[in-house]
């Protein structure tokens, strides 16, 4: 878990470490290529002209899980592919984050059948929840603001406390 | 007797010139970022402080932050190596190019190379060579069939562009009469190697693209076809390295291109014996001093209008198949610059022998006249290949 | 219907004893299973259907004898025609010889069937499940397997769902 | 907790060689998770050195259960279900259904609605030939051209916005009609898009059509003859660019398409670039029969006025109390619909997108099965990469356009 583990809880050292930290990982989130179903493709135009999400430093989505911070479910997620999936999320290393985008990716959306997980939670821990169907992509880009928030809210010391 | 200030200059230039590189691949990123953006019509990292320039330092900081897997399977020490194998000589290079005039300062002549070659060309062709290793080897210890098809491709990339490469660097060698890469920048004092041999200067580009691994001949990692090729099983800093090792690869390499083709350091030909001069002597009121500083800048200028046209070259045009890859070096390129330095050769002979300046310029003609011929001859290959529907 | 398909489809009354249906200018006819191959041959060399469009099934659960009908859409690009063939399957012995050495395409459509279905096709050169993980029970496209309904969460039942949910670890 | 379990080579042994079990060739896994199979496609290639002997796709990593969904909804509730099977083609997934349900309840359509559908559908052909411009163009790493084709893409999908409320999922195509009529800005919408796509689409074309690296990875690779073509179902224009002349908007016109006039582009070399110029000049011939349909866009109704399938308009329901009773009748039981089977086929980006409904005299139908283009083109790319490169495979896999919710459904 990245620099939790090799720092431990130093008290003063880390608060002030934090805050860099914690404003580098929010300007530098590599997403993962990882697109599903129909969201990939709003995925997709968030990346391109229109909207742009390199703005934000993301334009370098990895293909490899190795390299990347973010997982962006972007689509249902099927009873195949959902180990497919926490294999990718377990081969990702710390910190990282995950975006279910899209309503199937949240809650299974409007396939309530046989083939898909109800949510994207039931396989891997979510950390923000994009509404639509599929979301546009000032959603998606909110979305990640949000979950920047969040990062920003990541206290060193007491995440390896919590995981613990 | 040993000058103990000598080591204190090394270890200081040394030290400059590796901070110079990092910052340098650091900014290169952003660069190409935002110049891709351009291209792409949008606009580019731009949040992280002003205008993005903050960006390299979030990516940095985050990548150190983040943790380093070592998967289970990898030949641990080889997949340790690596990433350093790679990276070393690629800062390495660099301690051969004169970046600028030499200087005095406290009493004493500075130079602005950290060594002083006299087969300075040589040294940038073996240790140009040595990085595929750390790529071989990364590839082959990741345990990871995308990583290890990276890996090969790499090392047959860089088996068959060496020779063409080494051409090209013969090319300046027989214009400048030297393999020290001082005297190559000197004897552009009058000239351009670019433009008495433009074709070389172009070959030697298409070349360097190959060498350092970058689009359209960036095989190693096609991200299309191999996910990210040799360093797919490497995570935060062992990637960065890599990243690194890249970028730097890039500059240096614009900085042996304008070296041995643009004239260094040095002015643009035709500003020589003006106040934009290396050579020429500044004065301010009563002080006069020579216009050193003026050489790392056109360094500077040429090494950012080369890095442009690497990435624009990155931005529009696909990637070459591997095979046509390995093709186009043996049967197109390789021919074509002996050719190149053969006209080359006689050309400074008969200079030489005849003494008439007019004739150098029948290099840059007949050399230019091969080019055409080649490219010709690809289009006819390609029109007769797609039926005409070209 | 169109004209010119009315002498094929006579023909196909003939030779294989099909049985001719027609609803909004749409011919099907059904055929028994063990000449479904026979007849799949003689439309494509014959009469130049060279398309199976479609290949599929439907089942008429509760209904046993036959359950199942699997039907083959072909379509004639030469002449621009199309008919549909019905093959009945009963529940007890659901058996189809595969079409897979006529039109290629039946090997992946019938993957499908054998997949959603459980219908088996004698001779098939691949019968793996195309769609569903290797290893799922049952054959989901049956009207007698379950859709698979989740309850809807709403603020009157959310804390009671998410309970039972199975939230995944990190 | 959902485990992935070890692929072991049993499952495959009678589909790749026996090289391959003594470890000459090498195995490798291509997919779910790759930037270049369009989607979760597994594809399990035997490679020697750099040249695939065998490749065999494995599907159904998005299989969502759309068919079994549908048994479950009424006809009209089931429509929101088809924009999600191929999410490039929305439209043209609305329309194939839609037209299933009225050839089987036998539904007319006002000419003013079939004219909307007609530019609705075509629009959308563009918007999904311009990302397979753009993926295929990216999968070259020719990556400006997908920044370039989604700019284009966004003005498509502001028209979709202006009509539906929606960018991508639309639903607006409805049994007997349109859902409403388009507001008054959609002309200039689409007048503004018909003047500038000509040259847009010259501009992709200076950056890819003549470029020779582009041509090197393109010609030759990847040839699909005319027969297998036909036997493994391939349709749409990896069908043309083999020779076929099968265009289901000309040889069995519906929704009025007998009255445009444009050209079916046919190709027989039946290679990648084939495939390629195919779509490109199917872009500009289909931004023809926009223009036409524009032109000559006819006024009155958008909805069919038979109210037993048709709800009525809103204006109506606070007027008149049968109104109410239909349209209560409709959106809670929804309409009969006769015992029979019936098969209606569209000409999809991707190829012909058959739908075969079933009723059984309820208001839900008894079977609907999608015949998805993408699926049978599919099934051909073992066929197509055999003896190429990776890199080849690449370059085949997206010049035969697949969507993967299209195949799995």
């Amino acid at each position: 878990m990245g620099v939790e583990q090799k720092l431990g809880n130093m008290g003063v050292v880390t608060t002030t470490l934090e805050n860099v930290i914690n404003w580098s990982r929010t300007n530098a989130m590599w997403p993962m290529l990882f697109g599903l179903a129909c969201c990939a493709i709003e995925m997709m135009s968030a990346q391109a002209a229109h909207y742009d999400m390199s703005r934000f430093g993301m334009e370098l989505m990895r293909a490899s899980p190795r390299q990347s911070d973010l997982m962006i479910v972007a689509g249902r997620v099927s009873k195949k592919m959902g180990p497919v999936l926490r294999r990718l999320y377990d081969q990702m290393p710390e910190p990282k984050w995950v975006i279910a985008m899209g309503d199937c990716a949240s809650c299974g959306g409007v396939f309530n059948n046989y083939a898909i997980y109800q949510g994207v939670d039931e396989v891997v821990p979510v950390d923000v929840y994009v509404a639509g169907c599929p979301p546009r992509p000032e959603a998606l880009i909110h979305g990640v603001l949000t979950l920047y928030e969040k990062v920003k809210g990541i206290k060193l010391a007491e995440k390896t406390v919590e995981e613990k | 007797m040993t000058d103990w200030t000598i080591w204190v200059e090394w270890v200081v230039k040394g030290f400059i010139l590796c901070m110079i590189l990092l910052t340098g691949f650091a900014y290169l990123t952003l660069y190409e970022r935002r110049a891709l953006a351009r291209i792409q019509v949008r606009v580019g990292p731009n949040r992280a402080g002003p205008q993005g320039l903050l960006q390299p330092i979030a990516d940095a900081v985050k990548l150190i932050f983040k943790e380093e897997l070592t998967p289970g399977k990898v030949y641990k020490v080889v997949f340790l190596l690596a990433p350093v194998l790679t990276v070393v000589p690629s800062l390495v290079l660099a301690a051969v190019i004169p970046l600028g005039d030499k200087f005095m300062l406290f009493g004493r002549e500075i130079t602005l190379y950290v060594a002083d070659l006299n087969v300075g060309v040589l040294y940038l062709m073996s240790i140009a060579s040595i990085a595929v290793y750390g790529i071989v080897l990364a590839g082959w210890s990741s345990n990871n069939k995308y990583a290890m098809l990276g890996g090969i491709r790499s090392s047959a990339q860089m088996i068959s562009y060496e020779l063409s490469l080494g051409l090209c660097f013969v090319i300046a060698i027989i214009l400048g009469n030297s393999m020290n890469l001082n005297e190559i920048v000197d004897a552009q004092r009058d000239m351009w190697f670019a433009v008495i041999q433009p074709a070389g200067a172009l070959v030697f580009m298409v070349v360097t693209l190959a060498e350092v691994n970058r689009a359209p001949f960036d095989m190693p990692e096609a991200e299309q076809e191999l996910t990210a090729g040799y360093h797919a099983e490497y995570s935060g800093m062992k990637f960065a390295l890599f990243f690194m090792a890249e970028y730097q690869k890039m500059i240096v390499i614009c900085m042996i291109a304008a070296t041995l083709f643009f004239g260094g350091y040095r002015e643009f030909w035709f500003l020589k014996d003006t106040f934009f001069s290396v050579d020429s002597v500044w004065t301010i009121g009563s002080w006069q001093f020579k216009a050193w500083f003026l050489g790392p800048i056109y360094m500077l200028l040429k090494v950012i209008v080369l890095l442009f046209f690497m990435i624009w070259i990155r931005a529009t045009w696909p990637r070459i198949r591997y095979d046509r890859l390995m093709a186009f070096g043996w049967k197109v390129l390789l021919p074509l610059c002996l050719v190149l330095a053969f006209i080359t050769a006689v050309g400074i002979l008969l200079f030489d022998l005849l003494g008439n300046p007019m004739l150098i310029w029948g290099v840059p003609v007949l050399s230019m006249l091969c080019i055409l011929v080649v490219v010709a001859f690809i289009y006819r290959d390609l029109r007769r290949k797609s039926h005409g529907r070209v | 219907m169109e004209k010119s398909l009315e002498p094929i489809l006579k023909n196909l009354q003939d030779k294989f004893g099909a049985t001719l249906e027609e609803f909004r200018g749409e011919a099907q006819c059904i055929v028994k299973a063990e000449q479904i191959v026979g007849a799949l041959k003689t439309l494509r060399d014959a009469h130049h259907f060279e398309l199976l469009s479609a290949q599929t099934a439907v089942d008429y659960f509760p209904q046993t004898a036959p359950r199942f009908h699997v039907i083959y859409q072909l379509t004639s690009i030469s002449k621009n025609l199309s008919v549909q063939l019905r093959v009945p399957v009963s529940a007890g012995n659901p058996k189809v010889p595969t079409a897979a050495n006529v039109y290629k395409t039946a090997v992946w459509r019938e993957r499908e069937l054998i997949d959603m279905f459980g219908i088996e096709f004698e001779g098939h050169p691949d019968p793996r499940r195309i769609l569903m993980p290797e290893g799922t029970e049952g054959h989901p496209l049956r009207k007698d397997f379950p859709l698979g309904y989740e309850e809807p969460q709403f603020t009157f039942n959310f804390e009671e769902i998410d309970l039972r949910k199975p939230y995944a670890k990190e | 907790m959902a485990q992935l379990e070890e692929v072991t080579v049993d499952l495959y042994k009678h589909l790749v060689s026996e090289r391959a079990l003594t470890g000459e060739t090498m195995l490798l896994n291509m997919g779910p998770q790759h930037p270049s199979t369009h989607g979760v496609l597994r594809l399990l290639l035997e490679l020697d050195g750099e040249v695939v002997v065998n490749c065999i796709p494995d599907v159904g990593f998005l299989h969502t259960g759309i068919e079994k969904n549908m048994e479950a909804k009424t006809y009209q509730k089931a429509e929101v279900m088809t924009d999600r099977l191929d999410y490039m083609n929305t439209m043209g997934n609305n329309l194939a259904y839609v037209m299933a349900v009225e050839k089987l309840v036998d539904l007319d359509v006002p000419p003013r609605a079939q004219a909307l559908r007609v530019i609705l559908v075509e629009l959308q052909r563009i918007a999904s030939h311009l990302v397979w411009l753009g993926t295929s163009g990216l999968d070259l790493a020719a990556m400006s051209m997908f920044l370039y084709c989604f700019r284009e893409r966004e003005q498509i999908l502001d028209i979709f916005e202006l009509v539906s409320g929606q960018r991508m999922m639309t639903t607006y195509i409805r049994p007997g009609g349109v859902w409403r009529d388009v507001p008054v800005e959609f002309e200039k919408a689409v007048r503004d898009f018909i003047k500038i796509f000509p040259k847009r689409i010259d501009e992709y074309e200076r950056l890819l059509t003549k470029n020779p690296l582009f041509i090197d990875r393109m010609v030759d690779i990847g040839y699909l003859s005319k027969e297998t073509a036909l036997s493994y179902g391939v349709t749409g224009p990896t069908l043309r660019a083999s020779g076929v002349d099968w265009d289901l908007r000309k040889t069995r016109p519906y929704m009025g398409y007998e009255q445009y006039d444009f050209d079916v582009p046919v190709l027989t070399e039946g290679d990648t670039y084939a495939r390629y110029l195919v779509r490109i000049e199917e872009l500009r011939q289909t931004l023809r029969i926009v223009e036409q349909a524009l032109n000559k866009l006819p006024m009155g109704p958008v909805r069919s006025d038979n109210r037993k399938y048709v709800p009525p308009p809103r204006s109506e329901i606070g007027l008149s109390m049968e109104a109410l009773i239909h349209h209560f009748k409709l959106w809670t039981e929804g309409f009969l619909a006769p015992n029979a089977s019936v098969y209606s086929a569209v000409e999809s980006p991707r190829g012909e997108l058959g739908v075969l409904l079933e009723g059984d005299g309820g208001p839900k139908p008894r079977r609907v099965h999608m015949r998805t283009p993408s699926f049978d083109n599919l099934a051909v790319l073992p066929e197509l990469v055999k003896g190429h490169l990776v890199a080849d495979l690449v370059a085949i896999l997206a010049s035969i356009d697949i969507v993967l919710g299209d195949i799995d459904r």
